[in-house]
């Protein structure tokens, strides 16, 4: 076993594609706490960035900066009584969260955190993560179904009608992606999601770069797209508040409910590193071609720790401005405490990429690499998230009918258009 | 006029609620119940909605539940007791609620408040006006899922909320003026911070447009939407800015001038379309136009008694009378019948939430569920003033 | 990289197709017939990748569970779920599908006993990685007029499809 | 949003053919005469409804202000259109004015005319408030009363009439689709009932409670008990 687990720490391909269980095993253990830390986190920064677009504070009374509140929460919904209204389908009331959830973290196992640094590398990755992402939506559709009430079933139909929709602009925006993978030698293009990244590379530009504005124009796309798959503000008719009170989950309560959030959270990721990995370069640093050289990759190796460090920063600003007051002192402590993990892992980063500057120890090269490849391609993914918070903070809901002819009578044409071109353009090329 | 008239009263005529028996295979036109608990219903408003899909056939409102009996009670208490009463009807507006009891008895028992009284009623009105229409604001923006707005409008709120506060110590039900006048003198500095208040929230409604007002979304979401034209707006006998939006210039303040409206210049915003888009921009230009007002009695705020002579027990001669003053979500009416006791012999309050919630069914009809919410929102409804 | 357990996951996967496949005519709600129709179709989807043709249980996946069944539910959502389930489950014409289903076994058979030359002995070694290039190849080259013959079909579908739910265009 | 300066007119086609003049009642006749003066302000329907007047309105008599010692009386009210329809319905109607507000009583009978006459001639499209007066010791015991105002004139009426318990009036409804709710109203409080109402209710009481509050002989901690433990399962709501 140790023996197994020793051969592939050489290994340059994935843990599925080296036919190593126990690696894979390992990755799909990490990627699924990883996704849910980020969930969690994802939940405090939302209700914090959120409160802030809105002049107000958001959660602030568990523990410092209301950090422990996301714990708090995950608490209080484990412990809440469990109900299936008695008119409900049991089984499939059961069923649906874990559909939702079940969907949304199967596709983590083609992410490509960096070249080695996925679960496995599938050659038909982008069409297995828009598959099965799809999935989604019969978890939402068979909540609405079974809940046996009028606002959940509109919710189910409104979020499986715009869902459906938006896939096929999704797609076709996807597709003009791929061909431009086709754009080598050989002529032929990839749909694995680590080959994406690969081609991008060897191209030496990101294809949000490429044949500008088409790739810019299907990133667009795409990232509208996104936002409409996941439901999420403008386009979470399908949770409408104002509308059907909660939607699809209206009758759920308690774990299921959060289930439902947590696959809601876990899709977004998805979604956003679907866009990253296809339109901005995946694992790849910024400037990776410009600003090339040892020196440079140096300096770019630096950025993990000194992000770190630039969250502890922040925390030992608010430590210190914590009120000196009895009442506060455990608050400060924790802030504190707080300060000083995220210090220490951010100078853990830095020592990394230091020695493996430094030094010649080839394990240690190879985490820094590593470090930085899924560095890079989680601040992608922030990016994304930020933008989704944002779009909530600032705009009103679309209405339904809107919602479908903006998916089929603008985006559709677009991004087939985008499709048309971007191939001409290609065979040009190419 | 007759033709919208009959349509718009064939529009209100019953749902039929029972569904035939249909075929099988065929889909059923769907009834929701929206309300009484519902997040955008703006209080205990129940909505029955009659929908194909998600096109709406047909509404039809429940209302009551929060009936308190007003009506009754006023019978039954002294002129004075029930003042405090009309600010539980249109909570967000007590204000104005307040304004109209007092001028209703003052009108009955023939007295004028003096001039000092009405410049401070005049600006708390207006004051008032402005913290009902940012609410409005806010949860209407909410309702069509702009979260922002709401937080934006209630921390402007709060600055007006305080100026009530330290006026007469409450902030939402201020019970602010009293028969013959207003009880309390204006606070030291009470000038000083309205003008302040109205230098602080000018660029504030600007901030609120900005956010809405050319927004793709918000612009979808309400042109076109929940429109009514001025015959039937009429014809339904709808006030206010819902009115004014159809284009229908009328306003109790310039029409029927009452306190002192006719002394300062101000502008009747009117829209064209009378849709939701328009009501929207009627209500942000009557912001404006509020600040106006408050603007010029500021400056020319007199001294002088603010407590007109009125007997400590207030017995009006018997007759009857009726007094409607433009509250911000329309004509607000007072119809007091005197015996000549202590107490009013009746006292009926025209609410226009009331009137304006029977325009809800034409307005709604053939558009989405969606924009059921945008239209209660875009009535400016308040159940308390509803219900009574 | 050696596949794993391949017998067992075969009749697993079966099984569960031929399960869903059960399920699907034998449930009164007709939302439970189409869960378990979605079974059947990620059952196949699997049986797709362990033939080593990966873009086809994709295709199965996005097009079919994904897509088509999403239509389905939301059909079978609006229409009177009781109704249907009062009603006879069977209709008399049933021995008249037995018999029909009952010569396709046949048929079946006698291709698999008589035409057992036809087939290969074992699974053809086809390289996973360009699957996807090997399919497209074969869509666009040899089998090019079928393909286009198929998606104009499609199109006269659903301009048919329009005409007759919309009353006015 | 269009500046505003002069008495608003809605733009309704058919509300300009009465020539101004005509339709101003005497009382109004001192007022109108300042309007001229100072056009700027809209003309108070009424001497009484003039708050604070300019030092120059302040000084000629009003003959419809009241002597101040006496208190308020109903003063009979003469207008060209009071004269009209006096004319046409003889005792049946009486026009009076109180505190400088207008209101005519009218016979029962006559009262679906007389409305649809007001709506469709003299032009008082809006109808404000409809409601009614519990006068438990009179013969008559109700008095409904119709609150109109007309934007062409910028003037509000009243018209009221007296029944007897039980006796219905017609439904405003056809005239005015506001009336639909107002009357429901009405009589979820007293119990009046409107002929040709399309789905007279009650409205903001349950549809099965009984008794009809406003009515004076209706106590104020008076309930419907049944309903109450019925519908809410308690035993008093009190």
């Amino acid at each position: 076993m140790l023996n197994s687990l020793m051969s592939y720490l050489g290994s340059s391909v994935t843990p599925g594609e080296a036919g190593n269980q126990l690696w894979a095993l390992i990755y799909v253990l990490i990627i699924f706490t990883g996704v849910s830390v980020a969930v969690i986190a994802m939940n405090w920064l939302e209700r914090k960035a959120l409160a802030h677009f809105q002049v107000r504070l958001g959660p602030m009374r568990v523990g410092p900066h209301g950090l422990l509140q996301p714990i708090a929460d995950a608490v209080k919904l484990l412990l809440k009584e469990d109900i299936i209204p008695s008119e409900a389908d049991k089984f499939v009331f059961w069923i649906a969260p874990l559909i939702g959830l079940l969907a949304s973290f199967t596709v983590y196992t083609v992410v490509p955190f960096g070249p080695s640094q996925a679960v496995s590398d599938m050659n038909i990755g982008i069409l297995f993560m828009l598959g099965v992402s799809s999935l989604g939506v019969l978890g939402i559709v068979m909540a609405g179904w079974a809940s046996n009430s009028h606002y959940p079933l509109i919710g189910a139909l409104r979020s499986s009608a715009q869902m459906v929709s938006y896939e096929v602009a999704m797609g076709l925006a996807v597709v003009s992606a791929i061909l431009m993978t086709s754009l080598n030698q050989t002529g032929t293009g990839t749909l694995s999601m680590i080959g994406i990244v690969q081609a991008q590379q060897e191209q030496h530009v990101w294809f949000l770069f490429k044949f500008f504005p088409l790739g810019a124009i299907a990133f667009v796309i795409f990232a509208i797209a996104m936002v409409a798959e996941t439901n999420r503000a403008p386009f979470d008719l399908a949770e409408a508040e104002s509308e059907l009170t909660a939607g699809f989950h209206t009758e759920y309560s308690g774990l299921r409910w959060s289930l439902f959030m947590l696959a809601e959270y876990a899709a977004m990721i998805a979604v956003s590193s679907i866009a990253v990995a296809l339109w901005l370069g995946g694992w790849m640093r910024p400037f990776s071609h410009w600003l090339s050289g040892g020196a440079w990759d140096f300096v770019f190796s630096l950025f993990p720790g000194l992000t770190f460090l630039g969250l502890a920063a922040i925390a030992i600003r608010g430590t210190i401005r914590m009120p000196k007051h009895s009442l506060f002192r455990i608050q400060t402590i924790g802030l504190g405490a707080f300060a000083a993990v995220l210090s220490g892992i951010g100078l853990l980063l830095l020592g990394i990429a230091v020695g493996a500057r430094a030094g010649d120890h080839v394990a240690l090269a190879r985490s820094a690499d590593a470090l930085n490849n899924v560095y890079w391609f989680v601040m992608k993914i922030a990016v994304f998230m930020y933008m989704f918070i944002w779009y909530r903070a600032t705009w009103p809901r679309y209405r339904f009918d809107q919602l479908m002819s903006v998916g089929w009578k603008v985006m559709l044409p677009i991004s087939l258009g985008v499709l048309i071109v971007t191939a001409i353009v290609g065979v040009i090329v190419g | 006029m007759t033709a919208e008239t009959k349509n718009a009263t064939n529009a209100l005529s019953n749902l039929d609620l029972e569904t035939p028996e249909k075929p099988y295979l065929d889909s059923n036109e769907l009834i929701i119940n929206m309300g009484p608990q519902h997040p955008a219903t703006h209080g205990v408003l129940r909505v029955i909605l009659k929908l194909d899909g998600e096109k709406v056939l047909g509404t039809e409102c429940v209302i009551g539940y929060l009936h308190r009996g007003v009506e009754k009670i006023a019978e039954n208490r002294t002129y004075t007791m029930f003042n405090p009463y009309v600010d539980r009807m249109d909570y967000v507006a007590a204000v104005s609620n307040g304004l109209g009891y007092c001028q209703a008895v003052e009108k009955l028992l023939n007295v004028e408040a003096p001039p000092r009284a009405n410049y401070i009623r005049v600006i708390l009105t207006e004051l008032n006006r402005i913290a009902s229409h940012q609410l409005w604001l806010g949860t209407h923006a909410l309702d069509i899922g702009a979260m922002t707005p709401l937080f934006y409008t209630f921390r402007d709120r709060e600055e007006i909320l305080k100026i009530f506060e330290k006026y007469c110590g409450a902030r939402l039900t201020t019970h602010a003026f009293r028969i013959g006048g207003c009880q309390y003198e204006t606070y030291a500095g009470f000038e000083r911070e309205v003008k302040e208040f109205v230098a602080f929230v000018k660029p504030k409604i600007d901030e609120y447009e900005e956010l809405l007002t050319t927004n793709r979304i918000w612009l979808e979401r309400t042109k076109n939407v929940g429109v009514i034209s001025a015959e039937d707006a009429i014809a339904l006998g709808v006030t206010g800015p819902v009115l004014r939006a159809s284009g229908v210039k009328w306003d109790i303040r310039k029409a029927l001038p009452y306190a002192n409206y006719s002394e300062f210049d101000f502008e009747i915003p009117i829209g064209e379309n009378g849709d939701t888009y328009d009501r929207y921009l009627v209500r942000m230009a009557e912001m404006r136009q509020s600040l106006r007002i408050i603007e010029q009695a500021v400056e020319r705020i007199p001294e002088g008694p603010i407590m007109a002579k009125v007997p400590k027990v207030i017995k009006p001669a018997a007759g009857e009378i009726y007094h409607s003053i433009e509250a911000p979500k329309g004509e607000l009416g007072y119809f007091i019948v005197s015996d000549g006791s202590t107490q009013p012999y009746r006292l009926r309050v025209r609410p226009p939430s009331f009137v304006n919630l029977q325009a809800l069914d034409i307005m709604v009809r053939g558009l989405l569920v969606a924009d059921v919410v945008a239209v209660i929102g875009t009535l400016d409804i308040v159940l308390g003033e509803v219900d009574r | 990289m050696t596949p794993v357990a391949t017998p067992f996951f075969f009749y697993l996967l079966s099984g569960l197709a031929v399960l869903g496949g059960v399920l699907v005519i034998t449930r009164r709600n007709a939302v439970h017939s189409a869960l378990a129709l979605i079974l059947t179709l990620l059952a196949v989807a699997g049986l797709y990748l362990m033939l080593y043709a990966p873009f086809v249980a994709g295709v199965q996946i996005i097009v079919y569970a994904g897509g088509i069944m999403v239509l389905f539910l939301f059909v079978i959502m609006l229409v009177n779920i009781e109704r249907t389930v009062k009603e006879r489950q069977f209709n008399r014409i049933w021995p008249v599908g037995l018999a029909a289903s009952g010569a396709l076994l046949v048929l079946f058979v006698s291709v698999l006993v008589k035409g057992k030359a036809l087939f290969p002995e074992r699974g053809l070694p086809l390289p996973e990685a360009d699957n996807t290039q090997k399919i497209g190849e074969m869509l666009y080259g040899n089998y090019m007029f079928a393909f286009e013959i198929a998606s104009l079909l499609l199109l006269v579908a659903i301009l048919g499809a329009v005409i007759m739910t919309k009353k006015k265009i | 949003m269009a500046e505003e300066s002069k008495p608003p007119v809605p733009p309704l086609p058919d509300g300009e053919k009465k020539p101004a003049a005509e339709v101003v009642p005497p009382a109004q006749t001192t007022s109108a005469a300042n309007a001229v003066e100072k056009p700027a302000a809209a003309a108070p329907p009424a001497a009484a409804d003039k708050p604070v007047a300019p030092p120059a309105a302040a000084a000629p008599p009003k003959p419809a202000a009241p002597a101040k010692p006496a208190g308020p009386v109903p003063m009979p009210w003469t207008s060209p259109m009071v004269e009209k329809y006096r004319h046409q319905y003889g005792s049946g109607l009486e026009a009076q004015s109180y505190l400088g507000q207008n209101y005519f009583s009218v016979d029962r009978s006559l009262i679906p005319n007389f409305l649809k006459l007001l709506r469709d001639e003299e032009q008082f499209d809006y109808c404000v408030d409809i409601t009614a007066v519990h006068y438990p010791k009179r013969e008559k015991q109700f008095e409904v009363i119709w609150i109109l105002y007309s934007f062409a004139r910028n003037e509000r009426v009243r018209v009221k009439t007296q029944i007897v318990d039980g006796e219905s009036v017609a439904s405003a409804v056809p005239l005015w689709a506001t009336a639909n709710w107002l009357e429901r109203e009405v009589y979820d409080m007293f119990g009046i009932k409107f002929d040709g109402h399309p789905d007279l209710k009650r409205i903001l009481l349950p549809d099965g409670w009984k008794g009809f509050p406003l009515r004076k002989d209706y106590g104020i901690l008076q309930q419907d008990q049944e309903w109450v433990q019925i519908n809410l399962g308690i035993e008093s709501g009190q």
